[in-house]
């Protein structure tokens, strides 16, 4: 039990450390691999707790999306090498603020939220699955299905919103100096 | 005893592998080839590119070997000749491969070299083509055994091998894990004639060792879960079962490796087209198609 | 073998994977040290030195296809569960799961319609 | 001990890699596997394996001719080869800047496999030495050169400010090559090491002067010293009352002095520092605009605008004619641009003065390695025309061509071959080309049912054609007199080129006979003469002028020549892969380009 316990908070601390990483890195692969490492390491965490197909549910899942992320991000951010060294931190003080009272809401509700009794019988790992799967099919089949749902209008969003050519402001010099000249003028006067 | 023949056994067939590679790449048999490879390789400098991302350059080598091991530990030779019999196996060794394209991510983009970066980002649209084409024939496997436990799925053959059973779901598997394995003529991120060698171009030494270590481990590991998911896995008509594994998943990797030879390198636009356009209306048919057959014939 | 040990033994399959590449750097260490020579550290470009670093913001033409993959990938969490069970349901999991696959499908048919699955 | 690791006292260890390093060779071939090949020599055969590129191989194999810009490359490349090494030259003597070669041999397979034996032998005894030293060569030289981020054409040796816009210059390395082009920094202009700096400086040093449009932009989303709110997605909405914006409906932001966001006001640009800069004008620090950075760069096809990188494909580029100097401008795995050049080129000027007809022959023939005869076949008809003389063999002649184009198309199918990962194409198409080179008539008629079935089976390779059907189609109106095929793209010119094997075997038949070439005794003659000669890469000119039995003119026009400029109509737009199939597809000799 107590090793158990042991590798739960190891597993734990390498999540909350991982996810610091993220931020402290300049690469934004790094940034993007970090967190991923994070989330593996929340799969370990579940492994621990024996929560099987759940633990490598995460591991599998979070490896390829966040490596899609990964690409996303050297594609859109500036410096994705971190050669710069530039800060990527913006609006330091209001998410310092949201931060904290999400840790405070989280742990909130993970010291006072009633978790039922504690399981002493853990079924084991292939048991979970097909109580899973039974599930599934019974009684939340509707969420099942209005998640299929969800996932279509998600793959119709994304969809749009990727095949359309991105608006953004016309590239021509005239176009885009002249809002900028307007104003500025005005502040140096 | 049965854990020393385990590691006997996958020692072997990994060298068997690596003997197997170069002897289809070159058309020579040196059986004593990947060791002298390994020991040429083992006197080499170890170069570590200027002003690289150390970290991922170190890592993803060795990424790639953890990942390809650990997703050979669900899959059984003979029963009870098995690392860790994983209630989700089948899952399990999915969940470990995806690991290889985080490996080869990192190991594209440590360098700073063009060819290394280009084949690692490759590779990750590689996998987008090929991930639901090993995802959804495995779930028809699952089906029809009713378990994702490797041995269960072995069991659940005994009467009829899932290659007879469900033929559809093992041509998509075998070209999904050809290109998990990313061996030619999927071999996008590593080619020689596009890219110099792309991921494996900046390495040397012993980081290549690693490198190739786990290129023939994920490969081995790829050719065994064939084995396992369609073609019986240990069942044999006689003889001991582990043997029975070893001639099947060798067979299938020589297949593997030789088969691809033939063929031109695949363009990512058309890989990811094919497996698209084809591969995953193919491959929910066949999970329409063996739902009926295992309520209707349940072999 | 309970579950427990069963992890142990896949944790401890990847700390001595750790230890095995570990000695193998030990051993290559003890054979020599890379001598540092002008250029020999620079990525290899067939012949030509490229000092340039390339990590830059890539091009990468399959993020349709990516975004498609994440959704179907999701879908994938509910199949695993539904086809362990599959057999036991029968007909009930078949319409059930064959409704979820056909939603699913739309989704790819929408994607194709838009031209989703072409290169960029 | 150029190419040995450095280790005092080798142990059992040291012994056992030293043999197995010589039981494993891997060897980059400069000029490259196609002189190798042309030469007569079975690298395979010898027990040698092509390595793919610098950091897979252990032995850089030298072959002639080599020039200068040749060496310089291989040079680069046995910098980046990691250690132990040798180098193995046959047939050529002087290496320089490369060290003296471990084994010295002579241009043949006998002298090859004697080579590759001493190699062995010498691996095993001297993989690790005490007396090691480094190398060095200078062009592996770097320097340090400052550049202006915003005006990537300013160059200068020595930091300081921007003529153009007075900002600060950032170092960068580069070769000693002076003769850098300086286009190919256009596209680097926004690398992002420059990135940050150009942020920073341009904060720095901002004078008033400075073009306030463009200085608008790189604050990003400040507004008017006035405003009180703004939208964050249009800068240029600013409004003294909140609101939501007209363009869009989002709430306008209010801005603040000194807030994250804020706007504020230009007045004082004397800051000392940078942090005080974004102290005072509530810019965080290093925080860069994306319309700043991508403003100008050129767009990608889908509108969306990434940063290109230059990246050199040659000259030792394996599946890419050796000595050919390609360089690409990748956006992504696309081809945005490609240069192409020569490392081994010829010149056809008469450095000194006339020579005589025979040695300019010789000289022709000794330019072009990979076609030979066929250009020693030119330089012959050419003189023979300005003579006016007629050669009585002109068949025989023709036969001999014929031999060459089999070998030429040959070896392009072994470089198809390992481009595409097709590994018995490459092969069977080098063991053919290899009988094809020595053969005499009775040889290659015995070959040919051998050839026949080989061409079937390339014919036949599955998805080969499907393959190569996409790629490499020529614009309309492009000057490609290559093999023709009714289709326009790289899959009709495999099968031309097939064709073209076939209907030369054909004639050699015909022929009855393989002539030698030798130029007909002209005298004393003067004048003038052209001739042409269908090479296996379409048709080579070549204008002389005679001046008493000596050559005092000469223009040579080369199919490569005209068709490198088809390089970049062929790759614009393409996937790294297709691009380079196409360039295949086209079939260029270096050789037969201008240094």
């Amino acid at each position: 039990m107590s090793v158990q316990v042991i590798f739960l908070l190891a597993f734990g601390l390498a999540a909350v450390w991982f996810g610091i990483v993220v931020f402290r890195t300049h690469s934004m692969v790094r940034s993007a691999l970090a967190l991923l490492f994070s989330q593996t390491a929340v799969g370990a965490m579940f492994l621990v707790m024996q929560a099987e197909f759940l633990g490598v549910l995460q591991i599998m899942m979070m490896a390829t999306e966040m490596s899609i992320m990964a690409i996303f991000m050297v594609m859109f951010m500036m410096d994705p090498g971190g050669l710069g060294e530039m800060d990527m931190k913006h609006q330091r003080k209001l998410s310092l603020w949201a931060g904290i009272i999400a840790f405070g809401g989280a742990s909130g509700l993970a010291l006072f939220g009633d978790w039922g009794p504690i399981a002493t019988q853990i079924p084991d790992a292939g048991e979970q699955v097909r109580l899973l799967g039974i599930e599934l099919l019974g009684r939340s089949m509707l969420i099942f299905e209005s998640a299929g749902l969800t996932i279509l209008t998600a793959m119709i969003a994304a969809t749009s919103i990727a095949v359309q050519p991105p608006h953004r402001p016309k590239e021509t010099p005239d176009k885009s100096k002249e809002p900028y000249q307007v104003h500025n003028h005005g502040g140096a006067a | 005893m049965s854990s020393f023949v385990l590691i006997a056994s996958l020692i072997f067939a990994t060298y068997g592998v690596a003997v197997i590679e170069e002897w289809v790449s070159t058309n020579r048999l040196r059986l004593a080839g990947p060791l002298i490879s390994t020991l040429r390789l083992l006197g080499q400098e170890n170069i570590l590119p200027r002003k690289s991302d150390r970290l991922f350059f170190e890592v993803g080598p060795v990424l790639l070997l953890i990942a390809a091991l650990l997703s050979l530990a669900v899959i059984p030779l003979a029963p009870g000749l098995i690392v860790t019999d994983l209630a989700t196996g089948a899952l399990f060794f999915n969940a470990a491969l995806a690991y290889v394209l985080v490996a080869m991510i990192m190991a594209g983009w440590g360098p700073d070299g063009a060819y290394g970066m280009i084949g690692g980002w490759r590779f990750l649209g590689q996998l987008i083509a090929y991930a639901m084409l090993v995802v959804m024939p495995i779930t028809t496997v699952a089906m029809r055994a009713e378990s994702l436990s490797t041995i269960d799925i072995v069991n659940s053959q005994e009467m009829l091998w899932n290659i007879a059973y469900q033929p559809l779901g093992f041509l998509l598997f075998l070209f999904a894990g050809m290109a998990m394995a990313f061996v030619p003529p999927f071999d996008l991120p590593v080619a020689s004639g596009e890219l110099a060698g792309g991921v494996e171009a900046e390495y040397t030494g012993v980081r290549l060792i690693i490198f190739r270590l786990g290129r023939m481990v994920l490969i081995l590991s790829v050719s065994s879960a064939i084995v396992v998911f369609y073609l019986g896995g240990w069942l044999g008509p006689f003889g001991p079962d582990w043997s029975w594994s070893m001639i099947k998943i060798l067979g299938v990797a020589a297949l593997m490796l030789s088969g691809g030879r033939m063929l031109p390198r695949i363009r990512e636009a058309t890989l990811l087209a094919w497996s698209w356009k084809l591969g995953i209306p193919l491959a929910l048919a066949n999970i329409f198609l063996v739902g009926v057959l295992v309520l209707v014939v349940p072999l | 073998m309970s579950q427990l040990q069963q992890y142990a033994i896949l944790f401890g399959l990847t700390v001595g994977t750790l230890g095995l590449v570990l000695s193998l750097y030990a051993l290559a260490r003890a054979i020599g040290k890379t001598r540092k020579e002008p250029g020999k550290d620079v990525p290899a470009t067939a012949g030509q030195l490229s000092r340039d670093p390339v990590w830059v913001r890539y091009h990468a033409r399959y993020t349709t296809f990516a975004l498609l993959f994440l959704a179907f990938d999701m879908e994938m969490a509910f199949m695993y569960p539904w086809a362990v069970v599959y057999k036991e349901e029968g007909l009930v999991a078949l319409l059930d799961m064959g409704v979820f696959l056909a939603i699913l499908f739309l989704g790819l048919l929408y994607g194709w319609s838009q031209s989703a699955l072409k290169r960029q | 001990m150029f190419g040995s690791r450095e280790f005092s006292k080798p142990n059992l260890l040291h012994g056992l890699i030293g043999r197995a390093t010589g039981n494993d060779l891997r060897v980059l071939v400069v000029p490259g596997p196609e002189l190798a090949l042309a030469g007569g020599l079975d690298l395979m055969d010898a027990g040698l394996r092509m390595a793919s590129g610098p950091r897979d191989a252990n032995v850089l194999l030298l072959l002639p001719p080599l020039g200068d810009k040749m060496l310089n490359a291989a040079s680069v490349a046995f910098a980046q080869m990691p250690r132990p090494r040798a180098i193995v030259a046959l047939g050529v003597k002087n290496i320089s800047p490369l060290p003296e070669a471990d084994i010295y041999g002579e241009l043949s397979q006998a002298g090859l496999i004697e080579s590759v034996n001493s190699l062995r032998l010498h691996f095993a005894q001297n993989s690790f030495s005490n007396s090691v030293q480094s190398f060095d060569a200078p062009a592996l030289q770097s320097r340090i050169e400052y550049t202006c981020p915003m005006h990537p054409e300013v160059v200068s040796n020595q930091p300081g400010s921007c003529p153009k816009c007075g900002m600060d210059l950032v170092p960068r390395e580069t070769g000693t090559d002076t003769g850098q082009p300086e286009e190919k920094s256009v596209q680097k202009t926004q690398s992002s090491s420059n990135a940050a700096h150009a942020h920073s400086s341009h904060v720095k040093t901002a004078p008033a002067e400075v073009d306030h449009g463009e200085h608008k932009k790189a604050d990003g989303e400040s507004g008017d010293a006035t405003a009180k709110y703004t939208c964050p997605m249009h800068p240029e909405v600013v409004s003294d009352e909140p609101g939501s914006c007209p363009k869009c409906g989002m709430f306008l932001e209010p801005v603040k002095a000194e807030s994250d966001h804020g706007s504020h006001s230009h007045g004082s640009h004397s800051h000392e520092s940078e942090s005080s800069v974004s102290k005072l004008i509530g810019l965080e620090p290093g925080f860069m605009s994306m319309i700043e950075m991508t403003e100008g760069t050129p767009r990608s096809s889908d509108g969306l605008q990434m940063e290109w990188i230059t990246v050199p494909f040659g000259p030792f580029f394996p599946g890419l004619p050796a000595g050919f100097g390609l360089e690409l401008t990748l956006d992504g795995d696309n081809v945005a641009k490609a240069t192409t050049s020569s490392f081994c080129g010829f010149s056809d000027s008469l450095e000194n003065g006339p020579i005589n007809a025979g040695d300019y022959v010789e000289n022709l023939q000794g330019q072009m390695p990979l076609a030979p005869l066929t250009y020693r076949l030119l330089a012959c008809r050419a003189i023979e025309a300005a003579a006016e003389k007629t050669s009585e063999n002109d068949n025989l002649r023709d036969a001999t061509l014929a031999q060459e184009r089999i070998a030429s198309q040959l070896r392009w199918l072994t470089n198809l071959g390992r481009q595409l990962g097709l590994k018995g194409i490459e092969r069977k198409a080098a063991k053919l080309q290899l009988l094809i080179i020595g053969a005499d008539y009775e040889q290659i008629i015995k070959l040919t049912p051998e050839l026949s079935q080989f061409i079937k089976k390339v014919k036949a390779t599955p998805f080969l054609r499907r393959r190569l059907d996409a790629v490499g189609e020529l614009p309309p109106q492009s000057n490609w007199d290559g093999p023709q095929s009714i289709e326009n793209n790289a899959a009709g010119r495999l099968v031309a080129r097939l064709d073209d094997i076939s209907q030369s075997l054909a004639l050699i038949k015909k022929a009855g006979a393989i002539g030698e070439i030798k130029l007909a005794e002209i005298g004393n003659a003067a004048g003038h003469g052209h001739a042409s000669v269908d090479t296996a890469r379409g048709k080579a000119n070549l204008h002389v002028e005679l001046k008493g039995g000596q050559v005092i003119s000469a223009k040579l026009d080369t199919p490569s020549m005209r068709h490198t400029e088809l390089v970049a109509p062929l790759t614009d737009q393409q996937e790294l892969g297709d691009a380079l199939v196409a360039i295949a597809s086209i079939d260029i000799s270096p050789w037969e380009m201008r240094v």
